[in-house]
């Protein structure tokens, strides 16, 4: 029974871990930059929705603000700072989304303060409950949301990225640049679309957790964490394994949390990657070992 | 000195080089040419053991090296230089020099609380300004590689493989990149080290200095060796002449 | 060793300023402990270039192996360090040895983990007192002035370490494997021993940090070593400076003491830390230590440079002034009898000629050329406006048939003159001169050329290189003082000049004797190049043992004999 | 067509074009020569806009300024680069799309290409990489003529592919000689020259021949450059 | 110049050791006190994770202390606070405290937030014999053994759990009760009180669990919970944990139960953050203030700083029941203000009542004697109904 209520509880947890590993894996998958700012910029812009949130109650109107402001915080970051040191080393650029991972937080702290804020749930009311004889399986309302918008997001960013002119742009920019130059596709601005919608994805996980997180400067930090857990046991080459990846961490962290101990859950978790990493870099839906390192 | 023998090389199902023979012999230049895409640089890196063949046999001076790892080649007396400079950025030309001789230095770190680097760092210096002077670079032995020019730094590629005094020389395209002055410079030092003794099996795509200065030359295409002999012969081969410039035959119709 | 007595005295006199203010003492402290971690880590991620952001797990293990040993079994420390070095090296053996596997990204990814993970799990265990962490760690000395000195020491000898390793074949090796991974295969290096080799030795770093900061700080929690910390250990080596031994600590000073300036103020740190990261990554990406040097090379010496021209100017030299075109020009002149005029090179004067003025029979003048010396300035620095301020130099002294002495850049100046005009020369004795086609100075040494303005270390230096025999330091000293007064542009508009003289056509018209004489130690003037100016001039050559590029300063004797032979 | 003056190419410190000038009527095909490491793929690179470079280039009188690929490309000038760069993970009919991005009817050209390369059509859902070498290589000059180009450049179509691949690729290029004009790089070069109109002979980064094909043909100066004596 | 360099050397060197050597020979008659002026610190996390607790704790005391001074002072001395914000670092802390001393020269200190924080500098404090009014932290190490310049007056873990379990058993009659504390001192220290306590009733205990202080989301653990089926739930977790463990406790079906909170957790705050789920639920509380009447005086003496219709929340209460009591022990001390006779002082408390505070009590120093520093030894219960905490069950002492 445990096993199957941890199950249920992993999923909505591990939606949101597929989602955000699967925004950081897009960035580094298309441009080549591993964004460890990723959880931090998504922090922003929810403090920017939390912020519209006061101040018109709103919700459609807050979260559509903070999304929009995640694609421009995007694409400012690749125009600004991403742009300049395309020819850097990996450590450079590293270095450079550690540096501005410290500024949100700051910037955070120093526009809205430290304290916790609430942000409403977008789905109230009764969980769904379902009897299994003596016991039962409880999902709340909003554990269900976050898995359906996690799931339909990846699937329009699926069709997208199958489909569209630019979707298919996209992926030819991240195969190969200079292919992508002579058929004339802009890979600065394929670039700035993609860290565009990178940040909106982080945004939107950011304000489906609020409700449980509320809203604070470090409300990312470990989500950021596991986002790059599930993309390493995906596998960072495919983006879907980065979606299940989260998924299994899910399940995974709430397995652990019942019959060891919730204090082991995100060591266990990281040992998790740091074993993965070394025997197979490439995830568990990973097609090679090669690729961008 | 060096026997490629009826070495394969396989991509992915496709052959890059197949069953591949070169003898080296002592002494000698010897030049592998060949157009893009033939499997120079492949076979070169089976030779340095950066690739491993599917079959087929290496040996140097009677050693099989197709057991050995990269970073063994050395050891054996076999050093390389690298078509599009592998130097070391972040250390002055004397400390570039330095890393071809400092694999010698096998003690551990508790050997430099004792000290024992200290002669192995002395004994290093002389040989350093004696490559150095021998590539004409002693004045910048200060200068990181960044503040010289192409030239100097194809120089320096060599005096790094050659402070080891290795018995084979591996040089892949030294003069890729060179203005004429530099590879004429080139020649003279290539001559001269041969002069000294040293056996060097050359990947160049500069058909001037490989004729002029080769013992002996091996052309391929499409992984295959078609044609082998010295600078005349090569230069009058059929074969050769029909892989650099196209179909003979079609073009006189 | 220099460094490390600097170190010591400087640290020694900071804690002595601060004696009665302890908290600025535990400052101090905390900086040189994280300064001895961010040295570890510059080992690590500077010298071997392995990116890793989990090095806050390292001191974690040393301050809680040191903690838990001390509180609860009353270990001495030392035995309690060497149990840390062995702790934090086995774990540094163990996140390298996958690591080994991974570059970039990845392995910053999985250093993370590891770092956040070893954080978790002292959190979760009771023995380490679990979120709450440890406290009441006993201190090593009761007085803060001792612990900060205890930790002074400390880093000295961590840093005298580090000095040996980067600097010996091992550190050689850290750098090859950075540089370039399939040269270093190539030759001879074992890239995984040599990574391994460098995790193990910059957890041993972090390990002896931690346990330092334990008995400092005297309390430690989880919190306090987490990817924070890693981030800030990051942050030290990028700010300080990458691959140097002394970014850390610069770093250290600017990461861990900057907090404690804006702990009474709203600014969070993060913001600023953040800000500095880019801006470093980004403009500079060498870091302080590197810019500090920089200034101390160009700017902490003018002083000295002010006092070296000043000391040249109230030196006492006899002599005159002859005005030519409006400007003066200052000469010293000597005995009676046939004129020699004498040129000095490049950086020098009338001085340099001061060993060799007493030829009986001759009357020896030795002029400052114009931006030269005691000599007034112009506005240009080419050899064709000083062969012309010579010329009316020596036509304002009444001279005919002038036996002309040129060294160096004066020879070029010599010959230019000696071509417009030569009547006014008998005859032509040229030491060491600038080649007849120019004297090429390679674009790499301009910086320096450029540095010499401001270090007169460096430029005392090269004139030795350049008189290598001269054997009287107070003289080279006088000559350093003196070349100080040359018109700064000069320093970099001579070389490019010189580089430019090419007066081949002009010499087959020139027809007076010649004698080019060179120093067979002469680093810019070789045989070649002698012979090929005489050849041009129709003279001969002399070539000397023993002797550098300027011979009238390292063996006067023997240059009045040349002289002397060449003049019958 | 094209007018290119004292084209430079610089690697930091390599100088792998050193200002070369020469032009492109409408129509016609002209080839490029020379040895390895001559400086062609780089010349070619410039003019695409996808390294830096100096100088000046004129296509259908109008400036092209450095690195504006986008530009060029909407303009007509299209590069089919050396080594195919094909999509490996996209489809063919994928790739084919990513032809047509910066201009050019998808359906219309699509058509085209695969009238051309009935190969294409049979492998339209399989994914780029896992064709053949040659057929890598038709994908490639397909993807370039999806956008309907005004001036084609190729930089080593033949690149290892066997001789009777090769000899189908130039009979394409002679079927387009009416639709567009070419400018060819080659190793092979006497194939090149048979097909070609004029040629430059590039040596170290400098042109040293040119002339038209029959000229070159007949110049053992070709021979020398290639072979070196 | 070799010489000339080493002569300044040894002159700087000299002139340092001088300096050191005369800096600490003048002192003043006593540490912080002058005609006009009482200079002391405190240290709040005014950033950081922890800073919603330490701001309003320092903005409770600077209401007061400003109320204080715009009145006179006290025997005509202003009062001078300096805020440090060690950000709940203790590692910070330990210097802030060392500077406000050392360089600061502080008279006292007032107030410091958080048990690691408290900890880690008490013993420092006590050594250098200034005195420590207030901690803002329930462990029980600051009272016991008792330090003689230490004053803590908050009840501490050991009493809470002991109390909690007494309402719970005697008042609630709850025969299954659980409890999920932070996995840190302080929760252990409250876990451990309450399993020893609950063995003086017929009551069982029947969970007890142990939070991770970072964790958000805490469904594992309510599951188990929901497994153990209790009629009551003791919660000590603090502000960001605690209202959303609620929230998600009742999503997930356990409403019946009566969850009762630490201390810490009586503020408005957790009413905004649990949002409906706040209904019912019960907590303990040491400071007797009704948060709705505007009137009472300490909230008109905080709405003189903060501005017309501001009210203190729980955090701004008790940095104004330590200034009062501070205050107030400045007022028995005396004129001739000492450091010993403001430790006199407050010795000379007895069930002292103040505005806010109450019931506050110490003894003369004895080591021996774990009573003697105890501050406050009884709570009591408030209730949310309908948006509001509302005194809900009257003092409880602690039990033997």
């Amino acid at each position: 029974m445990l096993v199957l209520q941890s199950i249920i509880l992993g999923i909505p947890q591990g939606a949101l871990y597929g989602l955000m590993g699967f925004g950081i894996a897009l960035i580094f998958r298309s441009v080549g930059t591993m964004n460890f700012a990723h959880g931090n910029a998504g922090m922003v812009c929810v403090f920017v929705a939390f912020s519209v949130f006061t101040a018109t109650g709103s919700i459609i109107l807050s979260i559509l603000c903070g999304i929009i402001v995640g694609f421009l915080l995007g694409v400012i970051i690749d125009k600004a700072l991403m742009g300049p040191i395309k020819h850097l080393s990996h450590a450079g650029m590293l270095m450079i989304t550690l540096g501005l991972l410290m500024i949100f937080e700051g910037a955070a702290q120093l526009i809205w303060g430290t304290d916790y804020q609430q942000f409403p749930e977008l789905l109230r009311g009764e969980p769904l409950i379902m009897r299994l004889g003596e016991n039962k399986l409880i999902m709340p309302l909003n554990d269900l949301l976050i898995t359906a918008v996690a799931v339909a997001v990846s699937i329009i960013i699926a069709l997208y990225l199958k489909y569209a002119k630019l979707g298919i742009a996209t992926r030819a920019r991240a195969q190969d640049p200079i292919g992508a130059k002579v058929v004339g596709i802009d890979t600065n601005m394929v670039d700035s679309l993609v860290w565009g919608i990178g940040i909106s994805i982080s945004v939107l996980v950011g304000i489906l957790i609020a409700p449980k997180t509320y809203i604070h400067p470090g409300m990312m930090g470990n989500m950021q964490i596991y986002g790059f857990t599930a993309g390493v046991l995906g596998g960072f080459e495919s983006l879907f394994g980065a979606i299940a990846g989260g998924l299994i961490l899910g399940i995974l962290e709430k397995l652990v949390g019942a019959y060891i101990s919730p204090d082991y859950q995100l060591s266990i978790v990281l040992i998790i990657i740091i074993i993965m990493l070394a025997v197979k870099p490439s995830g568990l839906f990973g097609k090679k070992s090669s690729g961008r390192v | 000195m060096l026997d490629i023998k009826d070495v394969t090389v396989k991509f992915g199902g496709l052959a890059a080089v197949k069953e591949m023979n070169i003898t080296v012999e002592k002494g000698k230049i010897h030049s592998l040419i060949g157009p893009n895409g033939a499997g120079k640089t492949t076979l070169f890196n089976v030779i340095t053991r950066v690739i491993q063949p599917v079959s087929g046999r290496v040996s140097f001076k009677g050693d099989e090296l197709l057991g050995l790892r990269a970073e063994d080649i050395i050891f054996r007396g076999v050093a390389r230089t690298f078509q599009n400079l592998q130097l070391f950025q972040g250390s002055n030309i004397y400390d570039n020099i330095y890393s071809g001789w400092v694999h010698n230095y096998t003690k551990g770190m508790l050997s430099l609380a004792a000290g024992k680097h200290l002669a192995f760092g002395k004994d290093a210096r002389d040989k350093i300004h004696a490559v150095a002077e021998l590539m004409q670079i002693s004045g910048m032995l200060k200068f990181y590689p960044a503040q010289l020019s192409y030239g100097v730094l194809k120089r320096v590629e060599i005096a790094r493989a050659l402070i080891s005094d290795p018995q084979l020389l591996l040089l892949d395209e030294p003069a890729a990149g060179l203005n004429m002055d530099e590879t004429s410079e080139l020649n003279d030092i290539l001559v001269k080290l041969n002069r000294d003794g040293k056996t060097i099996l050359l990947v160049e795509h500069d058909m001037n200095l490989v004729m002029k200065i080769s013992d002996r030359i091996t052309v391929m295409n499409f992984g295959a060796k078609i044609a082998e002999g010295n600078p005349v012969e090569i230069a009058n081969n059929r074969e050769v002449i029909k892989v650099y410039l196209g179909d003979d035959e079609d073009a006189a119709s | 060793m220099k460094k490390f007595v600097y170190l010591a005295v400087i640290g020694l006199v900071l804690g002595l300023l601060f004696i009665s203010e302890s908290f600025m003492l535990m400052i101090f402290s905390s900086i040189i402990i994280f300064g001895i971690a961010a040295l570890g880590l510059n080992i690590l991620n500077g010298y071997t270039g392995q990116v890793s952001i989990g090095h806050g797990a390292f001191v974690a293990v040393g301050a809680y192996v040191t903690s838990v040993m001390s509180m609860n079994f009353h270990t001495p420390f030392i035995l309690n360090i060497l149990v840390v070095i062995v702790c934090a090296g086995l774990l540094g053996f163990l996140i390298g040895l996958p690591a080994l596997r991974l570059k970039g990204f990845y392995l910053a990814i999985a250093t993370m983990a590891f770092g956040v993970a070893i954080q978790q799990l002292f959190a979760a265990i009771h023995i380490f007192g679990g979120h709450g962490g440890l406290y009441g760690i006993p201190r090593l000395i009761k007085s803060e002035f001792g612990m900060y000195l205890f930790n002074l020491g400390f880093f000295i000898l961590m840093y005298f370490i580090a000095d040996v390793i980067t600097s010996s074949p091992v550190g050689l090796k850290y750098r090859m494997v950075r540089d370039s991974e399939t040269a270093s295969k190539a030759y001879g290096i074992k890239l995984s021993s040599v990574k391994l080799n460098a995790f193990v030795v910059s957890a041993i770093y972090g390990g002896i940090a931690g346990a330092l900061y334990a008995h400092t700080i005297t309390y430690i929690s989880p919190a306090d070593f987490g990817l924070g910390l890693s981030i800030n250990l990051l942050s030290m080596i990028i700010i300080g400076g990458m691959a140097t031994l002394e970014g850390g600590l610069i770093g250290s000073v600017i990461i861990t003491g900057l907090p404690f300036l804006f702990s009474r103020t709203k600014v969070p740190m993060s913001i600023i830390i953040g800000a500095l990261i880019i801006i470093f990554v980004l403009f500079f990406p060498r870091g302080l230590s590197y810019g500090l040097k920089m200034a101390f090379l160009k700017y902490l010496q003018m002083p000295l440079v002010w006092f070296r021209k000043l000391r040249a100017r109230r030196a006492k030299r006899d002599g005159d002034w002859v005005e030519v075109n409006g400007k003066k020009i200052f000469y010293t002149s000597r005995g009676e009898g046939k004129p020699i005029v004498m040129l000095h090179g490049n950086l020098g004067c009338g001085l340099w000629y001061s060993r060799v003025m007493d030829l009986p029979g001759y009357r020896t003048i030795a002029l400052d050329m114009v931006n030269f010396g005691r000599s007034d300035r112009i506005k240009d620095s080419e050899m064709s406006s000083y062969a012309l301020y010579l010329r009316g130099f020596i036509e304002k002294l009444g001279f005919k048939d002038v036996f002309l002495v040129a060294h160096s850049l004066g020879g070029a100046v010599a010959m230019e003159m000696a071509f417009d005009a030569p009547e006014l020369v008998s005859r032509l004795l040229l030491i060491d001169p600038c080649p007849i086609d120019g004297l090429h100075t390679p674009e790499e040494h301009y910086p320096f050329l450029e540095l010499y303005k401001s270090n007169p270390r460096m430029l005392k230096k090269s004139l030795l290189a350049i008189a290598p025999h001269i054997g009287d330091m107070k003289f080279l000293n006088s000559l350093t003082d003196n070349a100080y007064l040359m018109n700064r542009d000069s320093f970099i508009a001579h070389p490019r000049g010189l580089d430019k003289v090419n007066l081949t056509e002009r010499a087959k018209s020139f027809k007076k004797p010649v004698l080019v004489v060179a120093g067979a130690e002469d680093i810019l003037i070789n045989r070649e190049m002698a012979e090929a100016t005489a050849d041009a001039l129709g003279g001969s050559v002399l070539i000397l043992e023993n002797i550098g590029h300027s011979l009238m300063v390292e063996d006067p004797d023997l240059f009045k004999e040349v002289l002397l032979n060449f003049d019958e | 067509m094209l007018q290119v003056e004292d084209l430079k190419v610089n690697y930091g410190h390599i100088k792998a074009v050193k200002g070369i000038s020469f032009y492109l009527k409408k129509g016609e095909i002209v080839s490029i020569l020379g040895a390895n490491g001559a400086g062609k793929t780089s010349t070619l690179f410039g003019l695409g806009g996808i390294v830096k470079r100096e100088g000046s280039v004129f296509f259908k009188e109008e400036n092209i300024p450095s690195s504006a690929s986008v530009k060029s490309a909407k303009m007509g000038l299209i590069l089919c680069p050396e080594n195919r760069r094909v999509f490996p993970e996209l489809l063919v009919e994928e790739n084919l799309r990513m032809g047509s991005f910066a201009r050019g009817e998808f359906k219309e050209r699509l058509a085209f290409v695969y009238e051309l390369f009935s190969k294409l059509k049979e492998r339209r859902t399989q994914t780029a990489g896992s064709l053949s070498g040659g057929e890598q290589q038709m994908l490639a000059v397909g993807r370039s003529l999806m956008s309907d180009p005004e001036l084609l450049m190729l930089d080593e179509p033949s690149l290892g592919l066997a001789p009777v691949i090769v000899d189908e690729l130039f009979r394409v290029l002679v079927k387009l000689k009416d639709k567009m004009t070419i400018l060819l790089v080659e190793q092979n070069a006497l194939k090149a020259l048979k097909i070609s109109d004029r040629a430059y002979v590039l040596q170290n980064g400098n042109i040293v021949h040119s002339g038209t094909s029959a000229e070159l043909l007949a110049d053992e100066s070709v021979k020398k450059a290639y072979l070196g004596m | 110049m070799k010489k000339l360099v080493k002569g300044l050397f040894v002159a700087v060197l000299f002139c340092a050791i001088s300096a050191a050597v005369f800096a600490g020979g003048e002192q003043e008659a006593v540490t912080g006190v002058t005609e006009d002026e009482i200079t002391i610190g405190t240290f709040q996390a005014m950033s950081g994770p922890v800073a919603s607790i330490g701001v309003p704790v320092a903005n409770g005391l600077k209401a007061y202390f400003n109320h204080v001074n715009a009145n006179g002072g006290i025997y005509g001395r202003k009062i001078n606070l300096i805020i440090a914000d060690d950000q709940f670092n203790p590692g910070k802390t330990t210097v802030e405290v060392k500077r406000l001393v050392e360089s600061d020269g502080v008279f006292a200190m007032v107030a410091g937030l958080g048990t690691p924080g408290n900890l880690a500098v008490m013993d420092y404090l006590n050594e250098s014999g200034v005195p420590f009014v207030y901690q803002a932290s329930g462990s029980s190490r600051l009272a016991v053994p008792p330090k003689e310049f230490v004053f803590p007056v908050q009840p501490n873990y050991l009493v809470e759990g002991n109390v909690m379990v007494r309402y719970l058993a005697e008042e609630k009659k709850a025969k299954r009760i659980a409890i999920v504390y932070r996995n840190a001192e302080d929760g252990i220290e409250e876990y451990e009180s309450v399993k020893n306590a609950i063995k003086l009733y017929d009551s069982k205990l029947v969970e007890a669990i142990a939070i991770d202080p970072t964790a958000t989301d805490f469904a594992t653990e309510i599951n188990k919970l929901n497994a153990a089926k209790p009629d009551a739930i003791i919660v000590m977790l603090f502000n960001p944990q605690t209202p959303p463990f609620v929230k998600q406790a009742k999503q997930y079906g356990i409403t019946k139960p009566t969850f009762l909170l630490s201390y810490p957790n009586a503020a408005v705050t957790f009413m905004v953050l649990a949002e409906e789920a706040a209904e019912d639920v019960e907590c303990m509380s040491w400071v007797d203030v009704d948060f709705t009447d505007a009137d009472f005086e300490p909230f008109q003496i905080y709405a003189e700083t903060h501005g017309e219709g501001e009210i203190p929340n729980a955090f701004a209460v008790a940095g104004m029941v330590a200034a009062e009591l501070f205050v107030e022990a400045l007022n028995v001390a005396g004129p001739t203000l000492t450091r010993d006779s403001l430790v006199k002082a407050l010795e000379s408390f007895k069930d002292w009542n103040g505005a806010l505070g109450k019931g506050i009590s110490y003894k003369t120093y004895n080591e021996a004697d774990n009573t003697c520093r105890l501050g406050k030894q009884s709570m009591y219960v408030l209730k949310v109904k309908e948006g509001v905490w509302v005194r809900h069950a009257d003092w409880i002492y602690y039990a033997d």
